[in-house]
């Protein structure tokens, strides 16, 4: 809440991503009585959270609308699916991605499963926020992307955003959104920042958004390799390069058909997740993408993506760990090189 | 708490609500066996008077949150015959469609809010019920039952520790039946007693005999009024035997033929049906007309759900995700 | 144990699936000390396992060997990684797949990195054995197969038989293995019978198996699905169309230069397996095929799978919600006829 | 249990174990304000005492399986400065050779097996070291500790009941530093006292005033003693205070200056010191000079640490897999 830029009448305001992330909580609990939220020293006595993204809400909105719980991962999941089953849209935290496999069985056999099981008679409006992200030295029980096992569970959502805006209007998609709903943060990006969203703008779920238009190649991913992919895609504009950037925004279920619709249109395609690459979402990305244009494609499409390790603490090991932007370009360039031989 | 009073017309009603679950229970053992029905089927059979005698306590309103051995829960909340056998024969007409099964029987017009085949599972979901009836002050009381081994399991601890200090309306009903699937309860469980570990979670914790009508409707009448007047959660560990087996088919060859006498010769059905003509509040014949026409609606509940059709093919589309908002 | 039939001299000795497990498990005990058992209901007193796999082995190897554990998954994993570091060699039992969600900490966080965040100091030699599959009517919790989730998580391995010769070899494989495994057992397959195989012989993992030689279509998978194409495959060979039948046994980390060699061979491939398609296994075979083969491929690599839908109890819809049979081979037929149109 | 004495000779080597843990505290402290150190760190100011006084009775060979906060628990079980603080500083020569970090501290020569990042998480594990200990009879003790926050979750429970049941040499360790992150105790724990969780597990449980050297140490002999024979698993909550924040950056403003006052005056730091002193075993110059000793250690090592190399790149794909047996 502290972070807001001063704005002038011509700049745009710009917010970092921990502000959006602030604001979507804030005003969807304005706008919606039912939206309530539980999780670790979320409340203002305890600071409003390690990450200060509920700082203020106890104290406006109540408390009982805003719970810090005990450090038991398994029961803020299942109070959330439980308030939910009663008409509440809950928001739960999970302080740091890599605790979500404490309450897996509570999100994918029950949360992602009862409104089917019910035959539609319940549904689990949940969202379960949660922060990950290499890159901070915090090793190898903290660091973890698991999005893919999410995205495999029929049923759940999985949403991340490449711009404070986004966050803003993602986050809201989530709350609002009638099915369980993971919303991952970034740990590395929170402070970066971009134009303010417009206040209750909410980004509807399941649509990926193309970032950047462009004719030659399109990046495909989500979260913050898209912010890599936008630099590239500017600096390869002065090489006469013209790269399209689509943000699935939501990764799944995945827009498959504005994923297509630009790779038959640039031919060419690198997907590009932090991930560690193999049997992560880039693969299914693949899979469709040489599916539905087998003989249209200019290259193989390329995987750029985080190696198959442990993340490493030593910073060094690291920073090799980690997919890089440079990887981005070296896989565009050589997608671009592979077509102009064929 | 105030003391109320376990007349026979009480008892008559708890017998009544167990006795249906009986009356069901054993024809559905007769279709298993004849093949008539192909279900996955875990029987309550001891376990009737126990869910009756809390079941009468409860409002159509008040949330129930139980597992795959429910069927004396989900009867005793009152979920009417039609849908649940259907769902038992994956019929369209079935409670959930044929989608969910006898292991996720759900009615949330009675209150059959979530069955799970998770063990232990259910207790975190019925603490998020019993929040959104805090916040609501809608009045209404969430029981969650489960079984003696899931005492053991994680979700358990921290579903109790969080009820405890949120004083939620909550009533944790553990069902003692003394085995989870193969497995003692002594090889399992390291506490003499279920309910004394609701000391863990400064939380009133009774252990009753589930088989005594009166103990288990005077235990279970201090924990709705306990919750219903907001002064949070109670344990009942309910004592009693798993007469058939974990599931149907199960021979239950791992209990000694003793053990098993000895808790038969306790059975909580013939032991509560003399009751009921001790106290006078009904006859042989009462009680007989009675079976007779429980007996009447299992039939025309079954006819209903043979003579259903399957779900469409296409439902398999359906129900997994819903409309945006 | 009493499912051995009866041998001549000529015929050879047919087992089943499940008395291949058990001989596995008996033989890894007889073979080394450090051997150790534990799970719900596994030992004799308790029926020796709710499939009879552990029927016998307390009784011959003693109580602290193999020991029924309570209702605590968190607590079975937990253990199985303490004992392994301090020299045994666990074999813990998750009654079925669905259950493991709940001990997904003990195995992500801990065991599969364990060996790498101590620099090689400490590693964690155990076997999960689960069981799963659709098919037997139990519904939306009861038969999740979730290998997907183990094969993108670095310091794991991920293993399935499609024989019972070798589930037996397989599950030696994994348990004389130093990394953890995740051994998971068909529930539909469990009564079928193949060859025995030879006592003590142990596959090691990390190889693929090409099942049966083809030269027309490459069927890449594992687990059940194997056994539908081996079918198919002899079917079609009355249609002069010859299928190589790959079976990648260890899953994760996968063999891919066996996966690669064989459908350069063949120029088609169709991978199957029993899990949801999106973002499941299969996405990652074909991600690594077209990586390798562009250009070389006389078809797209096609998928089959199960629906992206929770498992449903009507035998209607469960049907419908399967793989089958009949799926593989009209992908490879329709394989086939793409490369013959170009 | 025989009561063994607490003689100043014993309280001389508890009070040295904490005092190298809390200069070692101290210094990294300074390292980290001064950017000399850029690590995640977990302060364990305020609980040197209480891992001081049970680490005296626990041999190389017995097992730990610590936290994040680890590094009192660590030191006091023998590990060695160097690899400790090289890998601190993330390089090859590290106990972990950089791989692990502050937050996966390995050191199986002298026992420390495994330190977690995730709460609760090293109970499961305690108990199969412990285990292993049991079938092969090796006499080892495992210690696991953790913090009040930790007594709230399911591996919590799942752990305890199966080291009940198994009677397993392990001891459980709950430092009670009645914070876990910003929450306070009581809004997240609902019992009064930890300890008494061990009554649902069968096992013998105790709180002790973690900050008293004499009565720590004689919990942790009965416990150490207990499991050494056999007799099965303790739970030992032993109260405390955190001096400095969660981590290190943490100002630890949730904390009423009251409460932190209050605490601060029952440090266990001076309060030992100075019983040391009264108990006519060291003179102040006995002490300054030990102090003087551990100093140099630690600049020794720190130099160590410093003048080590990073890890090669290559590491990146070691230690993922191992050879095949
Ligand atoms: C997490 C989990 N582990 C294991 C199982 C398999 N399982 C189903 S029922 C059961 C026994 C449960 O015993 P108890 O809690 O006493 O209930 P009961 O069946 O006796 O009513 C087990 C182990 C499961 N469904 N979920
Ligand atoms: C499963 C899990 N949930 C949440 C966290 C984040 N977290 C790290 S330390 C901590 C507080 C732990 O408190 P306590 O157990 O009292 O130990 P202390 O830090 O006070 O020593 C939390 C919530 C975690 N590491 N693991
Ligand atoms: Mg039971
Ligand atoms: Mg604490």
């Amino acid at each position: 809440m502290s972070a807001t830029a001063t704005t002038t009448e011509a700049k745009p305001e710009m917010i970092t991503f921990t502000e959006a992330f602030s604001r979507a909580l804030h005003d969807a609990m304005e706008m919606d009585p039912t939206v309530i939220m539980l999780g670790e020293d979320i409340a203002d006595e305890e600071g409003g959270g390690i990450f200060k993204v509920t700082k203020g809400l106890s104290t406006k909105f109540g408390g009982e609308r805003v719970r810090t719980t005990p450090i038991s991962e398994q029961a803020i999941v299942g109070a959330a699916i439980g308030a939910s089953l009663a008409g509440m849209r809950p928001v739960a935290e999970i302080m740091l991605m890599n605790f979500i496999t404490v309450p897996m069985d509570q999100i994918v056999n029950h949360a992602a499963k009862l409104r089917f099981m019910s035959g539609g008679q319940t549904h689990v409006p949940i969202t379960i926020r949660t922060r990950t992200g290499a890159g901070a030295g915090t090793g190898g029980q903290h660091s973890d992307m698991l999005e893919a096992w999410f995205a495999h569970v029929a049923g759940m959502k999985v949403v991340t955003p490449s711009t404070p805006a986004d966050a803003y209007g993602l986050l809201l998609g989530c709350i609002f959104d009638n099915d369980p709903c993971l919303f991952i943060e970034d740990q590395l990006t929170r402070t970066q920042t971009g134009p303010a969203p417009v206040k209750g703008e909410i980004i509807k779920l399941g649509k990926a958004h193309i970032a950047r238009e462009g004719t030659d190649v399109s990046i495909v991913g989500y979260g913050r390799p898209i912010r890599d992919a936008m630099a590239l895609a500017e600096k390869l504009t002065g090489e006469g390069i013209s790269v399209e950037v689509v943000d699935l925004r939501t990764v799944s279920p995945m827009d498959t058909e504005t994923v297509i619709k630009s790779v038959a249109k640039t031919g060419r395609a690198v997907v590009v997740h932090e991930a560690p690459r193999s049997f992560g979402c880039g693969a299914e990305i693949v899979a469709r993408i040489q599916e539905a244009l087998y003989g249209q494609l200019k290259a193989p499409v390329l995987r750029v993506a985080s190696r198959d390790v442990t993340v490493p603490f030593s910073r060094v090991l690291e920073a090799e760990y980690l997919y890089k932007g440079a990887d981005i370009e070296a896989a565009v360039r050589r997608t671009l090189d592979t077509g102009s031989r064929k | 708490m105030s003391t109320p009073t376990f007349t026979p017309q009480v008892l008559l009603e708890v017998w009544r609500k167990a006795r249906q679950i009986n009356l069901i229970d054993e024809k559905f053992r007769g279709l298993l066996r004849s093949g008539r029905l192909a279900a996955v089927y875990y029987s309550p059979r001891g376990q009737e008077i126990l869910a009756a005698a809390m079941g009468v306590h409860l409002q159509p309103t008040d949330y129930l949150v139980t597992t795959y051995r429910g069927i004396h829960d989900q009867l005793a909340k009152g979920i009417p015959l039609k849908p649940l056998f259907a769902e038992y024969y994956a019929k369209a007409t079935g409670a959930c469609k044929g989608k969910g099964g006898p292991m996720h029987i759900t009615h949330p017009e009675t209150g059959v809010m979530v069955t799970t085949g998770i063990v232990g599972s259910g207790l975190p979901i019925a603490n998020g019920l019993a929040w959104a009836s805090q916040l609501k002050k809608d009045g209404r009381v969430t029981l969650v039952t489960f079984g003696d081994g899931a005492s053991n399991i994680g979700a358990f601890h921290e579903a109790l520790n969080m009820a405890g200090l949120w004083k939620l309306p909550v009533i944790f009903l553990c069902q003692n039946n003394l085995y989870g699937e193969s497995s003692k309860y002594e090889k399992c469980t390291s506490v003499d007693h279920i309910g004394e570990r609701a000391a863990s979670y400064k939380m009133p914790g009774v252990t009753v005999d589930g088989n005594d009508a009166e103990a288990m409707w005077r235990a279970s009448a201090d924990a709705v009024a306990r919750a219903r007047a907001g002064e949070g959660p109670t344990l009942i560990e309910a004592k009693t035997f798993r007469f058939m087996g974990h599931y149907f088919g199960d021979p239950g060859a791992y209990i000694p033929k003793e053990e098993y006498e000895a808790h038969l010769a306790k059975d909580p059905m013939p032991k509560t049906r003399a009751a009921v003509l001790a106290s006078g509040i009904a006859t042989e014949a009462d009680l007989e007309k009675y079976d007779a026409e429980v007996n009447a609606k299992i039939e025309e509940a079954l006819q209903f759900a043979a003579d259903s059709p399957f779900p469409d093919v296409g439902e398999i589309d359906i129900d997994v995700y819903g409309a945006a908002a």
